[in-house]
């Protein structure tokens, strides 16, 4: 069975039934849990279910600590940038203390945030982080650009006994989609093609995959087949399909919303030049942001920002690129 | 320092009518042009007699760090409110040529450093400003302003304690407006569930603190005044906590792009269902208050009141309209600014 | 809580024999065996009596959460030696297996979740158990321990006013040993240099605080029990300001191999050239000190005193042994423990 | 004129330069100044060097304060990963202040710090952290491997106008090396070509340009020529001077002491891949840091880094892939 939902009530459905689930799952973080009408804490309680001050190294840290004693905890942090002043507790708390105990203990927890809030959001809540973190070893990363990998990306997520950053696009918080009920699980570092093409293949995650879908329709008119593969985790990540794909296309662009050397894209395409290098018939080609911070202004913004059309241009010149090998 | 003359206690009174005309304005931009304002907007409605009482102390030089609840201060320090209203309309006028908008003004010129939308980070901007006066000998003393939520976040505790040990010369001014967006504050400060002041943080660093009543320009001003002697003397920071409300929720909702955003109602009302302390807001509503002293003491007529209150509504209405003229930036712009 | 008894208070002697036997055999290691230890490795001599004081008040199921500098707690809490020697000599029989070495230790098995090597960040895992205790409502109490220096990092403040909100299970035990790395505590910290005590940052959070003598194991257990009374009734967090010296430098030198290292005179007088700050700490040396008082109140012979200390030293020559005979791990194990 | 100086005694060099030359230049950090005896205490004084409390959040954050209005502060930090406890400060303030203030102010600043510890120093103290800020725009990032480039890099640091995130290598700080007296500036975003040769280009930095040339010396013994690059900068990165490289040898190993994915190597690898695709011979190979955090003993900590040997077989591998195009 399965039924229509939005982006953002796919992921509180998969909390809510991983909370009933399991009771070692606690979930907290600012403005959140209020009042005693809030739906969480109806169900689960103010032991399970809180509400913390700004303060994101301690709320990081609290959930690390409780997860070395056996909780699940997911914390809240609407936008992913928040994390930055509670780094450490991402990139060397949560996936270092499992290693440096030699493997006494485990971190289950989730750190859920926002990202991408490309709609005025100017300069400091409008980037995306998952560069930075999709590389360090224990720790997972998942990005879901639908409501059912959405809703199954979380659910795993919360299952998962190794500390996971969980992005949702601020973007698409109100698309909507089919979501299985119940335990639906999307595992992790398995990529899904989420439309099928022979003549190029587009890598993307999150909105770039709203984007690339867009762009993929657009060119089908002009009789340019794309296929579009959707990570859906950044960490791990599944190279295999990526490449499977480049290898029966012969042709990468990859879409990503962050500057160049700050996104996930150049990392795929770094993967592919090893890996994948004899299958391509033309280099591989990134649509990412230009090199600025994100400006307030629309105009400015969508300049800054990759698009359908971009994404268009990017393909059909890779399609040009016939014989591009010396 | 001195108590305000009554010239100066009337030059507080129109900024304050000033920022609130400023403020109401924006709000009404949400109703009267959607999409004019993007991304999140937050006003100072509430705290105007704080911001100007407090700013009513400084010698002309001194500097000013606010937060991303931005758009009051500079209006006081003399920026232009169509360059600020602009700048919130994504105009090329802006003073930040449209790069910064609401969250992220900006005016060096006016000492305005700039603003950071990261909760707790600008106050440790504002003791980095207050450290160049020490090294450099400029005898500025720097106006910090954030909110009782930032006080949560670590960064608030460490400038606080370097503040001290280096003796900066920084006034920490913690607007305690009850709220840190959705969130009251009894559900957050371990000071305030106990019944404590949030001054008392103060004690941490061994520094002054005092809890002030942020409705009433004089005793902000007198509070503060304390603080900027003490700071230009070389005695290093004090923590001022200035207690008002914020009239306006936190900020426009927020809500996904093509969905229309407006203010909602207050979160007292909204989430808590707290009517009757809101009501005793509005009745302590700081402008009528303010006004009626100053008619009472003779420094304000009724008319010369009037006449003030109409001047701040033509002026802010042109701003409006000055920003609703001025164009977009050139998309290409955007490249601009990056590097140095 | 009851004050000691005397079989706890020899108990409580013992331990602290071991310790100091234990951190004076790596210091050794590192003359008798150059480049066993790797990295950074930190010793809690002087430490004892804070360190005992205050765990001899555990329930044997509560936690306890300290920093890198983690060598005297498992020792006390029933890790053997030998696993946290092999550690440190970077052997696979390591009670981490020889991937965490001397400043990540962990024994879950013993209440000890896990040490990390970042300076304040184990307070808010410390919070975490607790919080974990609370919810899974086991009444343990966890006990974070951690430096005057790391009190001055974001992660305290804002741990310890949620702790204080949510009322957790935790006694926050600040080990005030007077220096920061090469750095004394009067150049760094606003309370001590305004002659304030450190336990004065509990205001902040409006929890208890207290300062105690911490080489007087008796006068800690008293404050610490204190606390943790209080924290298992449900009333939540306090802090502690245990005052000792610590009697070695901060580590072993930094040196960048093959160059050997070792450890150096304590800062006091390298860095600093006062020799009665450190001559008067060592007079004060908390083993001798709680050794007389044993003996004066005839809880201890000079021959039963003679004997744990023989004793200490047999587990910790067999400790060294032991983890000298232990094979270094196989490179391939590097793979091992990254994920779950 | 030169001078032979170790690695560390090179940037020492350098700061006390420039704090005679231009007196808006200050220094702070932990454990530092700490008395009169302070060579630069004693030069400058107390105002312009100063201690700090383990406070990075502050210190940082009263760097881009103090630079905003005027000084040139570089802060000591020690150690890269400590700067993760305040990272907003280093990724979401300092890089971002100016352009949301539409170009009004500038924030010059440096961030001093030590990485790479890789002597039994463990899980939280011995990684890289430069892919993270490589790409955030606005923030640049120097990385020396010689005593000379110490030197000129931080001089160019110190007197850049944006925010500069200065990396220095631990197992370099005795290292020695001819430095240049006086006004010796190494500019951001020139490449420096550490040997040069025909058959394979290594592309490495800080330590790893040790190691890789001490490869290239083996690989000489057999045969093969080896050219190995060294971009000096990571931001701003002188992709051109590795691609006409690579246009030069046709084969390409990118060496990296940071896992695969969070390393400098692979955003290299993915430029590559887009401009310089038509020059390769062979597909490009990485030789980073296994996936793991940096264990404590030094068997283990071996197995898991880049060195010479793994280095020398890398070429050999991709000198054998002669025609592995489709
Ligand atoms: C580090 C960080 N965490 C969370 C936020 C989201 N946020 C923006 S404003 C705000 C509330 C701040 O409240 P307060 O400090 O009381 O200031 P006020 O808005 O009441 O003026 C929050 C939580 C943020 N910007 N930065
Ligand atoms: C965030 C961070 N900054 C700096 C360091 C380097 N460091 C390690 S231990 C230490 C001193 C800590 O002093 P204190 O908290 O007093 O503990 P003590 O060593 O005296 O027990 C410092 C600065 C670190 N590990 N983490
Ligand atoms: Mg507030
Ligand atoms: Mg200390």
């Amino acid at each position: 069975m399965a039924r229509e939902m939005m982006f953002g009530e796919a992921i509180a459905t998969a909390i809510m039934e991983e909370m009933q689930r399991d009771s070692d799952v606690v979930f907290y973080g600012q403005n959140m849990a209020m009042t005693e009408r809030d739906p969480y804490v109806k169900k689960f309680g103010h032991d399970r279910v809180r509400l913390t001050p700004i303060s994101e190294t301690a709320e990081l840290g609290i959930a690390v600590g409780a997860a070395m004693m056996g909780l699940r905890p997911i914390v809240e942090l609407y936008m992913a940038e928040f994390m930055l002043v509670a780094f450490d507790e991402v990139v060397n708390e949560a996936p270092r203390l499992r290693y440096m105990s030699g493997g006494q203990v485990k971190v289950p927890c989730v750190f859920k945030a926002g990202f991408g809030f490309a709609a005025g959001w100017a300069g400091q809540h409008s980037n995306c982080i998952y560069h930075m973190i999709m590389g360090i070893p224990g720790l997972k990363v998942a990005i879901p650009s639908t409501s059912a990998d959405a809703k199954g990306l979380m659910k795993s997520a919360i299952r998962d006994n190794n500390p996971v950053v969980y992005l949702h696009h601020y973007m698409l918080s109100l698309d909507k989609g089919e979501v299985p009920d119940g335990d639906h699980l999307v595992p992790f570092g398995v990529a899904d093609v989420k439309r099928a093409g022979t003549d190029v293949t587009i890598v993307a995650t999150a909105w770039m995959v709203k984007k690339s879908l867009a762009a993929a329709e657009l060119l089908a008119k002009d009789g340019i087949s794309v296929e579009v593969v959707d990570p859906r985790t950044l960490a791990p990540l599944d190279t295999k399909t990526i490449i499977e794909s480049v290898k029966k296309t012969g042709r990468l662009v990859l879409v990503d919303q962050a500057p160049r050397h700050a996104s996930a894209a150049i990392i795929i395409a770094g993967e592919v030049a090893e890996h994948a290098f004899p299958y391509l018939k033309a280099p591989v080609k990134l649509v990412t942001a230009l090199d600025t911070s994100v400006p307030y202004s629309e105009t400015m913004e969508r300049y800054v920002l990759p698009d359908e059309d971009k994404i268009a241009q990017a393909v059909k010149s890779v399609m040009a690129a016939k014989t591009a090998k010396a | 320092m001195q108590a305000p003359g009554k010239d100066r206690q009337v030059w507080i009174y129109n900024h304050m009518v000033r920022i609130r005309e400023f403020e109401e304005r924006v709000k009404r931009t949400f109703v009267d042009h959607p999409g004019v304002i993007r991304g999140h907007a937050h006003l100072a409605d509430g705290a105007e007699a704080s911001i100007v009482g407090a700013l009513a102390t400084r010698r002309e030089d001194d500097l000013v760090v606010p937060t991303y609840r931005c758009h009051g201060y500079p209006l006081v320090l003399g920026t232009s409110p169509r360059g600020v209203m602009a700048e919130i309309y994504q105009r090329r006028d802006g003073i930040c040529k449209g790069f910064g908008g609401s969250m992220h003004l900006a005016d060096p010129a006016h000492h305005f450093p700039g603003a950071s939308g990261i909760v707790g980070q600008s106050i440790a901007h504002a003791a980095g400003a207050a450290y160049a006066a020490q090294v450099k000998k400029t005898g500025q003393v720097v106006y910090s302003f954030f909110g009782d939520g930032s006080s949560k976040q670590g960064a608030f505790y460490e400038t606080l304690n370097l503040a001290a040990v280096w003796k900066l010369p920084v006034v920490f001014i913690l607007e305690n407006n009850f709220y840190q967006a959705y969130t009251h504050i009894s559900l957050e400060d371990a000071n305030f569930a106990a019944g404590d002041p949030l001054s008392q943080k103060a004690k941490a660093f061994s520094i002054p603190g005092v809890t002030v009543d942020g409705t009433d320009p004089l005793k902000v001003y007198e509070a503060v005044g304390t603080a900027v002697e003490r700071a230009r003397a070389g005695q290093g920071p004090s923590l001022i906590e200035s207690q008002f409300y914020r009239l306006s929720p936190h900020g426009n909702a927020i809500t996904v792009p093509p969905v229309p955003t407006q203010f909602q109602e207050h979160e007292a009302i909204e989430v808590y269902g707290r009517k009757a302390e809101f009501q005793a807001a509005k009745a302590n509503d700081p402008i009528p208050k303010f006004r009626a002293a100053l008619i009472q003491q003779g420094a304000l007529s009724d008319a010369s009141a009037k006449k003030i209150e109409d001047a701040a509504q033509a002026e802010i209405e042109d701003a409006v309209q000055f920003a609703l003229a001025s164009p977009l930036p050139a998309p290409e712009d955007a490249l601009k600014y990056v590097w140095a």
